[in-house]
């Protein structure tokens, strides 16, 4: 079967999920019937697209942690900790690393090691292993809607039994959970992949039960330029769409420079209404998602609270619809439910603070937020003609082609040509622009930017540069000084 | 920089299911610049993989790094595999955020330590200082 | 003698100096022309006004926190800290309140009792008790400028002992260290105590020292409108430049909108500029001080962090030359040090994440610089019609006929007229005007705002409004809402 | 809301040194509101203008605020200077900022219960708390 951005057939789509669920054991108790009738039955406060579209229309900005463990007993006080004690406003479910990559064994083993030592030895929640109850325990235990959050190329055991158990949102995308998620999947699959997630969705959305889909904003989570992440963003929101899904989260993770990070949520929304206006896909519901820094945090839990901090007061001021919290053990790794819980008292408190105020329109965010579109649109158009107008088609030829290429990304299915740096004000420019379709005007803008910052810094634009801005946060600094 | 008789060859990898590139892309840079030869085998690497390579490029130091939490489970075993392949006797160095949740690093280090790698480092480490360890373990440097 | 601001005859201030320094045991210590070369060999690292003028040239932040117990030994302990833990650019040496208030019995009382218990029994340093000696040794062991804050009405012999003692920077004025810190002293005695302490510094500064100086901006830290706070800074800092004082450092205290905090610190500092020059100092070095939130913090620290760290981002994007920082146990009085380390760490962190960021331009932002700047030159314009031409005077009888008002405070020489209350988007409004000189261009402007306010939460504007405000950072908002 | 029959007299004022006037107001408009007849002497009062407004009045209670951080120091002896004023009996309310640093707050509650206080208050009262205990020690209505 040739890929393309076609709605999957449905008999077709039936006799690969028969694989899908045979591919171990639990996958067996996800029953479509059942799993629309389960979810029929949630509490209205229960569905998260219900939510995240009322505080679009709200104008309000919602917190949501991340958080997973690997014991079902443990994985529910610990979201229910972040609610009564933190104020999230929406709930994950982190899955360990070993489901993503389907290694149901291994984390198996893990499950039972956190058993016997009496910690979590994953780092997520197992969500395959644990079952379809499990879920239903997990989802009815909580007052807020949880949303699946993982980083697995082939997420589709994980959706048969999560949206089954309950979940009303998931994480993810063809694209965004295979380039910086894994190093030998071809584009090809995971795409087909995801397709077969979202045909799912669109399944539930057909039976009246709307999902949250998210395509991962942030990717390597490291000086990722906004038209990069805007452009595979859009493609999975088109991909999804056509597979019939109508609540949609788009999303872009924090570069740090408060203009291009306003920028970047604007005008990654007006792109996104724009590109499905465009194939005609005219009923999505489409909120943002903004994710605190996602580089190197600083170990002084202090200094996290102001790197989480301003993370917060960006997303309210660029008035995405939810904020992906960080927490002040960020640097050491997985955090204790109680430094998570302060990750979004911060937050929440400066949300608060600024709900009734925006970023108002100057000149220096409307340039930006031009440069952000010519660039989207030049990925996204060569792309299309790549794809000879097919989207799935185009995003796996683009990526062959360097067309889009994602910075420190580990897929070799990533051309991994581009290398990015900041500017003298902290905005993400690029270096290298690798295979990228950008006219000599745009690369002008880039060029003099950094420039700029090198003539400040005394020293010629060069991969150092790019480390000492990997490093950079971890100091106490957005954009890296020569040592 | 390494004295010129002798260029060290180091096998660099994340091990387990961790797909954390960038940390795994200084490193490569870094070691290379300070002279090291760098066998860099990515993201994803499993144990066998690590010994594999170093049994093929004859290199004299094996450096694992775990971002994720599963450290633990994942470096378990290492240094018996390494014995079976006839390298029992290679440096081994591990680093990263190598346990879910935050722990006291010494416990942690002994771990590591007692599961036979001969220097562990906690998050945050800069390149220089395991650069550093390695001359001076090798004898090639004393530390400042 | 009339009031008039007119620098002080030399003859006569030695006159005064002589009640002065006799007023209390430690006042012989103070000598001028051993307090001049004391103050000259102190290194370059601990020139307070050197410092700032630096940080004003390279356009950064810098962080002072604020700090003092009753001890030598744990007050030189304390500051260390706040360097080498916190890493404070500046240092503070914060006043008890008995010495504040020239009780210097129960203040000695304070420091036995603190000997004897093994803790702080006072809320700051008593610098007039412990004497020349004392405050030099605290100079001498830091590594950073250390300067006087306290809330002293009558700070005459505090600063002789101090100035001759090595502190570099003082901070407060006849208005400004009288209006929110007293209850009974005649507004005309202060002002004139502080042509005292400004001529003292002005003849540091023909000695070739030079001493910064500091009027108090937040005033009583509560809903105070920019021009309220701007008014009294521009008349003490004439009042000061004319007893020969070079380096000011006017302020402002937090609003918590972004876009009125930008505004009030750059028309502060404009203003400031054109009232100095159209008196004729202009060789004034004129530097800025944005106050993180003055008003009530949360209980919880994660929270209180939220705070801070939005203080420290608009602090940043205003490029104020120094922000004074709070600590997260700021709800529970006077912090342990550890806290107050934090506060700074977390601080400087945002600080220099957007040290090469400004607030651009905005069309919102110059109507709010021009509304401040319109508000003040009204209340100046009148202050100095009411003076004949003279600031001290005028100032003087502008309280008296609630020219310049000042909300909540406790000084009877205040006529307590105006009521604030926040706008919709968190900006502090009038809601009754007193007697403020405003056009009606300028009450409309108000009126409409507020007015809006009320609408959006269906009630009238009224005092519990003005409550709500006061209570709601606590709760974690802005803007107070309806219970 | 307070009954008809009788109207409860407050003094109400800020300790000490302390200059901390935005509270004060605000209380003196909840209480007022509440239906006490609230007498306020502002912030910087003493002793001896606590004790004076209580017996002028003949108040019901005597409410302090203190918010510096001195109120150990400047509460001692306020029930003795009350005991020699032949008001000994006089219901007494403390709260605010009690104490100079982050102490434990049952100990600084003890402290000043010991003092002859009544009640005591940590920050981050609300009024409402204080009214509702006022109304129950005086028996005009059942804490919820």
């Amino acid at each position: 079967m040739q890929l393309a951005n076609k709605k999957l057939d449905w008999d077709q789509f039936l006799q690969i999920r028969q694989e899908v669920i045979n591919s171990w054991p639990t996958g067996q108790e996800a029953d479509l019937a059942d799993g629309v009738a389960y979810q029929a039955q949630l509490p209205a406060k229960l569905r998260f697209a219900e939510k995240l579209e009322q505080a679009k229309q709200e104008g309000i900005t919602l917190a949501q942690p991340r958080a997973g463990v690997a014991l079902v007993h443990e994985h529910i006080e610990l979201l229910r900790y972040l609610v009564d004690e933190g104020g999230a406003d929406l709930l994950p479910t982190t899955i360990d690393s070993y489901t993503r990559q389907n290694r149901y064994n291994e984390a198996q083993a893990g499950i039972e090691e956190s058993r016997t030592v009496g910690r979590s030895m994953l780092n997520g929640f197992p969500a395959v292993n644990h079952g379809l109850a499990a879920c239903r325990q997990v989802v009815e235990a909580m007052s807020v809607p949880v949303q699946v959050r993982h980083g697995t190329p082939d997420a589709r055991l994980l959706a048969e039994i999560t949206l089954a158990g309950g979940f009303t949102a998931y994480e993810g995308g063809g694209i965004s959970y295979n380039i910086p998620y894994a190093k030998d999947v071809p584009l090809e699959r995971s795409i087909r992949d995801w397709q077969y997630v979202d045909r799912l969705v669109g399944y539930y959305e057909e039976q009246g039960i709307s999902i949250n889909r998210e395509p991962f904003g942030p990717l390597t989570g490291t000086l990722v330029p906004p038209s990069i992440s805007h452009s595979v963003a859009i493609v999975e929101a088109l991909l999804a769409a056509e597979q019939g899904v109508r609540s949609i989260t788009v999303g872009y993770g924090q570069c740090g420079n408060l203009i291009q990070d306003v920028a970047a949520i604007r005008s990654l929304e007006e792109l996104a209404e724009e590109y499905l206006n465009r194939f005609g896909y005219q009923d999505v519901v489409l909120t943002t998602v903004f994710h605190q820094w996602m580089g190197g945090f600083p170990q002084d839990e202090s200094k996290a609270f102001g790197v989480i901090s301003w993370g917060a007061a960006t997303a309210a001021l660029a008035k995405a619809t939810k904020v992906i919290v960080k927490t002040p053990h960020e640097a050491m790794g997985v955090p204790t439910k109680e430094a998570n819980a302060a990750g979004i008292r911060a937050t929440k408190q400066v949300l608060n603070m600024l709900k009734d105020q925006t970023m108002p329109e100057t000149k220096e965010l409307a340039a930006e937020v031009e440069l952000i579109k010519a660039e989207t649109r030049s990925i996204l158009d060569r792309l299309l003609e790549f794809g000879e107008g097919d989207v799935a088609v185009g995003a796996v030829r683009a990526f062959q082609a360097g067309i889009i290429d994602v910075p420190f990304a580990p897929s070799r299915y990533n051309a991994g040509k581009i290398l990015p740096a900041r500017d003298y004000r902290g905005a993400v420019r690029l270096l290298d622009f690798g295979n990228l379709p950008f006219s000599e005007e745009i690369k002008d803008v880039h060029r003099e930017k950094i420039g700029q910052r090198g003539k400040l810094e005394g020293r010629d634009p060069s991969f150092q540069m790019v480390i000492d801005d990997i490093y950079a946060i971890g100091k106490g600094m957005l954009v890296g000084k020569p040592r | 920089m390494v004295e010129e008789k002798k260029q060290l060859t180091l096998v660099l990898g994340v091990i387990g299911a961790d797909v954390h590139a960038v940390g795994n892309r200084i490193l490569e840079y870094a070691f290379t610049e300070a002279g090291f030869k760098v066998v860099n085998i990515g993201v994803m690497a499993s144990q066998e993989e690590f010994i594999n390579a170093a049994v093929e490029t004859n290199a004299d130091a094996i450096l694992v790094s775990s971002l994720y939490g599963h450290g633990e489970i994942d470096c378990r075993g290492l240094r018996e595999k390494a014995i079976e392949a006839g390298i029992g006797d290679i440096k081994m160095y591990v680093g990263g955020n190598l346990v879910v949740g935050k722990q006291d690093w010494d416990d942690v280090k002994q771990r590591f330590l007692k599961m036979g790698f001969d220097r562990a480092y906690p998050p945050g480490t800069m390149p220089q200082e395991a650069i550093d360890d390695i001359l001076e373990d090798f004898g090639l440097k004393q530390k400042c």
